[in-house]
């Protein structure tokens, strides 16, 4: 029984660690700025930090703890930053802030969880590459609808039209929530660092205590073997879709952060495109899969990295494609794992050497 | 007459991501890779032919040969310096690099041509086929594209089929552990397939921006995926399936535009993807492996 | 051991990250002459303001796309920018003040947009050049406005780019475009039954069709036909073509950028479809591509407030020291991006801006004599602003003949 | 009423028939040997047994229930455990844990109260660790709980699978050629190991095997499949010295 207390505490305490780090981090920087010392730059970093640290634990969830490569969360994170800036937007004057972003909050990710749910059923029947190029192309399908979708309201309820601004048939007076592509603007500003660090706090703590219930053991179990999984009694098709829309609706939460941080929100394949799904990918890959708190980590830093290099300018972009290889390969190469394995055990030799002298 | 049109609009574009498709199916088939440089392979072998023809006034078809032997060493570099060390680690691993390649041969370019995009000069000057006094028109470049795309698909078929390091391809394919064991040098066949997937790259990168004359450092990306997509709709590794995915890719995306909605067209031809993935998970001619139990 | 090992380097780097982050501020200059390394006048400039105290200054933050799909755009608003900055170094400054350009990459991002105006503000910017697109500007406004700091926009055309006092651009908006092409039209009476072609995936292109359409239903001009593409799918234009062909189209047009316009005219040509094709300044550097087939154009229609080939003493200047610094022909960007600078320089001598104001005093003193100057610039002469931060300049058309511009 | 019986099971794989006419009925607390020459369509008895395949034709009975056509996880339900010839362990995670995903219907709680630590999941947590504790002391593999379950020995991965399968509480086990790659001496406490759960747990099973000492060790009925036809059933010695059935092992 002695060894049950031990494992069960070394697991919490790791959970344990990564929400300390958090913590630990928002105390140092709330600190930092009070007293001046966090450039511009960071300071407006902070909420972007938190919003890919959610949607990359998001992410790790699917990947990580449920096995399945998806390359398609940026559209759900689109889908939670849309629906709940147009709430926002239509609630801008008569509902004060903290009762409608939390409403907000509920919208996005519930939506989210909706539309990943919708493309779950069909998906999660497919395997490995497949089941990658069907989240892509259903990301870039959602990002193709919302640019094409023209919302408005006005004293006659809402107006909606799939073609373009004149078929709503708007009266003067309306306002109009989705402009097409022209998106979603003047969303109320109502994302900051406290309330990114909650989210993110909110977002571990779901998805760690997830992990280690019976529900993620079955989730692991899938990933691990599936047969085995069935043969033991796991419903395959309803664990796999619980833990997907879990995954999507995270990323809705991470939408509604962006989606509150920016005073203007549009559909590009630069931000909700299957360009930022691989980037979402390479935190999680980076950082560690199935690992969280290195997901986090990995998502703060290749946040930070291109606005660091930014004094490189034009090289800005090349040196950034540079370190993502030649982390990947120092972190993932076989050789380069046994090599990093001998010099630690040379080092570790060496201490012991040290010690008995 | 005008659906005639809008056909043969959709197999001229639907070929050139045939051409793409069947590089990205070899690479993917052998290597069990997403390749997503390959796009971006093709950006660089345009941007050879655009220096070597419109800017130094080589002859087109030299500078092709130019072009694909520049982009075969390419793609052997990459995989040395990129892909080889990640052999037997995590696949993600494998394509997150692959991502990272396809950001540096993006920046290279533009660091190198800048951002204003190049008009291509079309390689292929034949005359292009009016049908019925003007009213279809046919471009040369359409025939060429899909003669090209017809002739790499059975020459691949066949070099897959019948040569030894085709044989070698294959067996590396189903196992690598095996293949190495019967004495078949993996590395040296891997590289070989890349070689061939980027001077196939070349290739089509000339007919693509001989199709759509505009080259920037982003021209390979967007027609990477969907030739990727197309690869996948026709059963990702099976060299008939990329072709006849690229085509058919290309008719569903024209004809959509035409008659359901050009605004929505990209979302209905992913979702036909979907469909037909959900029907046959492992696309039109693909394997379908069973588990054993 | 392996996660731990890997956890240090990213501590590691996050402390060196938020020490640079930190040293940014101090070291502006540095980050300064980098905007533009090619050139070797900025290299001397940074010299100049490295020896000078940084009471003689004035900075101005500039934000547009410089890699990315859109980087053709921020590249020509930078350029042209540096080398209005450039001029007015050489005829002593602003006020008396060096005048310094930084200009930051956003990538066509709103969120990296924010974060190049942050990383300017560290530099200590007083007023921003930017941002070179629609979207991104909205953004930037957003925080210019909270932070009380004066932005002119060379080219952020969407309505809401200037939804704040403190934003003007020197384009025009969409709207405007929409409306003035839709009257040019009909006016003219170039056509009745028009096809448009834009790009749905586009805030600029989208924006201004919208304005086009419902101006041309009350101009009663026919639209026969609207297809639209996307940013995925930008090289097959040959059914909207074939449709607008069907649909018996007279005019095509095109609110799009140059670069799809190219594609659409070449395909044109191929399908052998022979109707006026009219457009607004997007379509303007369309002459300039490289290697393309000038005749493809011939013909085209533009509304555009720059010409390359304008014979008047500015734009050849212009065109000239260009051509001299960069080795292209500048487009419309180029030349809102000159105009900008000089516009902030009208405004700031107006004003009466001085070395040792605030970014609050200087914005407000900027904001007050906007509406109070004229500027004759590249896009257009006599420029005036009213308080709402749109521009009033006439629209030129011009139609391309011979491979050049021609006024109508 | 036997507890398992199978009456006149078939199935073809396009034109190739696996398994013809299959009939066999095991008695509860038997321990029932299935032998026969490599391809003779054991494991895919077993497959069909499990649901992994559906019969084109005969019915499954367990108990008097019947289970043919059934999914998996019902069949799992309703008491039917295996293992696999090719171990399935879920390799990442500790043997504890794999032995909890086995008591996973049985200690119920939603993934609600999972993720939010309601009572009910620390109560339920508290229970299912005792038991996965319990099992594994049966199986004497109580010190590894914490490895991951790729990292144990071959045997200990055996016997792992056997006590994941016992966590379901099932009514019939099935092992799939458990003696597969061990060493005489790991088959021989392997034997101990199977008889011991057959006495511990009164448990009904069901194995394939190729190593004739276990099958004659420890089996009490046979029934030989060849071709995937029933070749021969009954007493364990009486099969094993049947003629036909020594002719077709030595391939005659």
């Amino acid at each position: 029984m002695k060894t049950k207390a031990g494992k069960l505490s070394k697991t919490a305490k790791n959970d344990m660690i990564t929400y300390g780090m958090v913590i630990a981090a928002y105390i140092i920087v709330q600190i930092l700025v009070s007293t001046g010392h966090v450039s511009s730059l960071v300071q407006g970093l902070l909420v972007p930090f938190c919003t890919y640290s959610i949607v990359a634990v998001a992410l790790n969830l699917t990947v990580g703890i449920l096995g399945e490569l998806s390359l398609g969360h940026a559209g759900f994170m689109c889908v939670g930053a849309f629906t709940s800036a147009v709430f926002s937007l239509a609630c801008k004057e008569t509902l004060p802030s903290v009762p409608r972003f939390a409403a907000a909050l509920l919208i996005g990710a519930a939506s989210a969880a909706l539309v990943g749910f919708l493309v779950g059923v069909p998906v999660l029947r497919l395997k490995g590459d497949y089941l990658a190029i069907v989240t892509l192309a259903f990301g870039e399908i959602i990002k193709n609808i919302i640019n094409a979708i023209y919302l408005g309201v006005d004293a006659e309820g809402l107006h909606f039209s799939m073609k373009d601004a004149l078929s709503l048939g708007m009266s003067e007076d309306g306002l109009m929530l989705i402009k097409g592509a022209q998106g979603v603007t003047g969303a109320p500003h109502d994302s900051n660092f406290t309330v990114g660090v909650v989210l993110l706090l909110i977002t571990l703590f779901i998805v760690q205590h997830f992990i280690r219930s019976r529900t993620g053991r079955a989730v692991m179990a899938i990933r691990d073997n599936r047969i085995a999984a069935e043969s033991v009694g796991i419903n395959i098709t309803k664990y796999k879709l619980i833990a997907f829309t879990i995954s999507a609706s995270l990323a809705g939460v991470a939408g509604v952060l962006y989606a509150h941080n920016l005073s203007t929100l549009n559909a590009l394949p630069k931000n909700f495109g299957y360009n930022m799904s691989i980037l979402i990918l390479v935190f999680v890959v980076l950082g560690g899969i199935g690992n969280m708190r290195g997901s986090v980590i990995a998502a703060v830093l290749l946040t930070l990295l291109p606005e660091v290099l930014r004094s490189l300018n034009d090289y800005r972009m090349l040196i950034y494609a540079v370190v993502l290889i030649v982390m990947m390969i120092f972190n993932w190469s076989p050789n380069m794992i046994f090599l990093r394995k001998r010099v630690r055990q040379r080092l570790a030799a060496g201490r012991e050497a040290g010690e008995e002298v | 007459m005008s659906f005639a049109a809008h056909l043969i609009s959709g197999i001229s574009l639907g070929s050139v991501y045939a051409l793409i498709a069947l590089g990205y199916t070899m690479v993917y088939g052998i290597a069990k890779m997403l390749n997503f440089a390959h796009g971006d392979v093709i950006m660089i072998g345009g941007y050879v032919v655009f220096v070597t023809v419109s800017g130094m006034g080589m002859n087109p078809l030299a500078g092709i040969v130019v072009s694909m032997a520049a982009c075969t060493v390419l793609g052997v570099v990459i995989e040395r310096v990129a892909y080889r060390p990640l052999r037997g680690a995590s696949p993600l691993a494998v394509l997150i690099t692959a991502i990272g390649v396809s950001y540096l041969l993006q920046n290279i370019a533009l660091l190198a041509f800048g951002s204003d995009p190049k008009a291509f000069s079309n390689v292929v000057t034949l005359p292009n086929l009016e049908l019925f006094d003007g009213q279809l028109v046919i471009k040369s470049v359409t025939v060429v594209t899909v003669a090209v795309s017809v002739v790499v698909m059975i020459g691949l078929t066949l070099f897959v089929k019948k040569t030894k390091i085709g044989r070698a391809m294959t067996a590396v394919s189903e196992d690598k552990g095996a293949a190495q064991l019967m004495g078949i040098n993996v590395n040296g066949t891997i590289a070989v397939t890349f070689a061939i997937g980027s001077s196939l790259a070349a290739l089509a990168g000339v007919l693509l921006c001989s199709a759509y004359p505009s080259l920037t450092p982003y021209t390979g990306s967007m027609p990477g995926i969907k030739a990727f997509v197309a690869a996948v709709f026709g059963g990702i590794g099976s060299i008939p399936g990329a072709f006849i995915g690229g085509i058919l890719l290309g008719v569903i995306e024209n004809l959509s535009k035409a008659y359901i909605s050009s605004q929505l067209a990209d979302a209905i031809v992913f979702s036909i993807l979907i469909i037909v993935l959900l029907v046959k998970p492992t696309g039109l001619l693909g394997k379908q492996v069973q588990e054993k139990v | 051991m392996k996660k731990k090992l890997l956890s240090l380097v990213l501590a590691g780097a996050m402390t060196a990250a938020v020490v640079t982050g930190c040293g940014n501020s101090a070291s502006g200059s540095q980050t300064s002459d980098g905007a533009d390394s090619q050139t070797e006048e900025s290299a001397a400039d940074s010299q100049t303001s490295d020896g000078a105290s940084s009471g003689d200054t004035f900075k101005i933050g500039g934000i547009g796309p410089l890699t990315g799909s859109a980087a053709v755009y921020g590249v020509a608003a930078m350029n042209g920018s540096q080398i209005a900055v450039d001029e007015i170094n050489a005829a002593g400054g602003i006020n008396g003040m060096t005048v310094e350009l930084n200009f930051q990459d956003d990538e066509l991002d709103a969120e990296k947009s924010v974060n190049a105006y942050n990383v300017l503000k560290d530099w200590g910017a007083q007023v921003i050049d930017g941002s070179v697109t629609s979207a991104c500007s909205i953004a930037v406004s957003d925080k210019t406005h909270e932070d009380q700091m004066f932005q002119l926009t060379p080219s952020g055309s969407a309505v809401d780019c200037v939804q704040y006092d403190n934003a003007f651009r020197i384009c025009f908006s969409d709207p405007n475009q929409g409306i003035a092409s839709a009257q040019y039209i009909s006016e003219n009476k170039l056509a009745s039954k028009i096809a448009v072609i834009y790009d749905s995936s586009d805030v600029y292109s989208s924006g201004i069709y919208e304005k086009f359409a419902q101006e041309a239903a009350s101009q009663s001009l026919e639209i026969v036909y609207a297809g639209a593409f996307t940013a995925d799918s930008n090289k097959d234009f040959s059914v909207q073509l074939q449709k607008a062909k069907d649909a018996g189209a007279e005019l095509v047009f095109l609110p799009i950028y140059y670069t799809e316009a190219s594609l659409i005219l070449t395909q044109a040509a191929d399908m052998g479809l022979d109707v006026q094709f009219f457009g607004c300044d997007g379509l303007d550097g369309i002459l300039d591509v490289e290697n393309f087939d000038v005749s493809l154009a011939e013909g085209v229609m533009l509304l555009t407030p720059f010409a390359a080939d304008a014979t008047d003493a500015l734009t050849v200047k212009f065109v000239e020291a260009y051509q001299e610094k960069y080795g292209e022909t500048p487009n419309q960007f180029a030349a809102d991006g000159y105009d900008t600078i000089y516009t902030i320089k009208a405004a700031a001598e107006k004003a009466g801006i001085t070395a040792g104001m605030s970014t609050e005093e200087i914005c407000a003193a900027l904001t007050a004599a906007m509406p109070e100057i004229t500027v004759d610039g590249l896009t257009g002469e006599g420029i005036t602003w009213d308080a709402s931060g749109e521009p009033s300049k006439a629209p030129k058309a011009v139609v391309i003949k011979d491979g050049a511009y021609a006024a109508m | 009423m036997a507890l398992l019986e199978i009456k006149n099971l078939g199935i073809s794989f396009g034109g190739l028939r696996a398994v013809n006419a299959f009939d066999i009925s095991v008695e509860k607390g038997q321990l029932y040997g299935l032998i026969g020459p490599n391809g003779a369509g054991k494991t895919t008895v077993f497959n069909l047994l499990t649901g992994v395949y559906t019969p084109d034709e005969g019915a499954i009975f367990l108990d008097g229930v019947n289970l043919t056509g059934k999914k998996t996880i019902d069949i799992c339900r309703a008491g039917i455990a295996r293992t696999f010839q090719n171990i399935r362990l879920f390799g990442d995670m500790p043997v504890l844990d794999n032995v909890k995903v086995g008591l996973h219907n049985h200690y119920p709680y939603s993934t609600f109260e999972g993720i939010f630590r309601l009572p009910r999941y620390y109560r339920t947590e508290k229970e299912m660790t005792a038991r996965a504790y319990e099992l594994l002391r049966v199986f004497g593999m109580e010190e590894y709980a914490d490895h991951a379950a790729r990292n144990l020995p071959y045997g200990q991965q055996r016997k792992l699978e056997i006590a994941r399968a016992m966590a379901t509480e099932p009514k019939l086990l099935l092992l799939d050629e458990p003696a597969a790659g061990m060493n005489p001496n790991e088959t021989k406490e392997l034997m101990d190991t199977i008889r011991f759960v057959r006495d511990h747990f009164d448990m009904t099973i069901l194995l394939i095997e190729h190593d004739m000492k276990l099958v004659s060790g420890i089996c009490e009925k046979l029934t030989v499949l060849n071709f995937g036809e029933v070749l021969a059933q009954g007493g364990t010695q009486e099969v094993l010295n049947d003629p036909e059935v020594i002719a077709a092992y030595l391939g005659e």
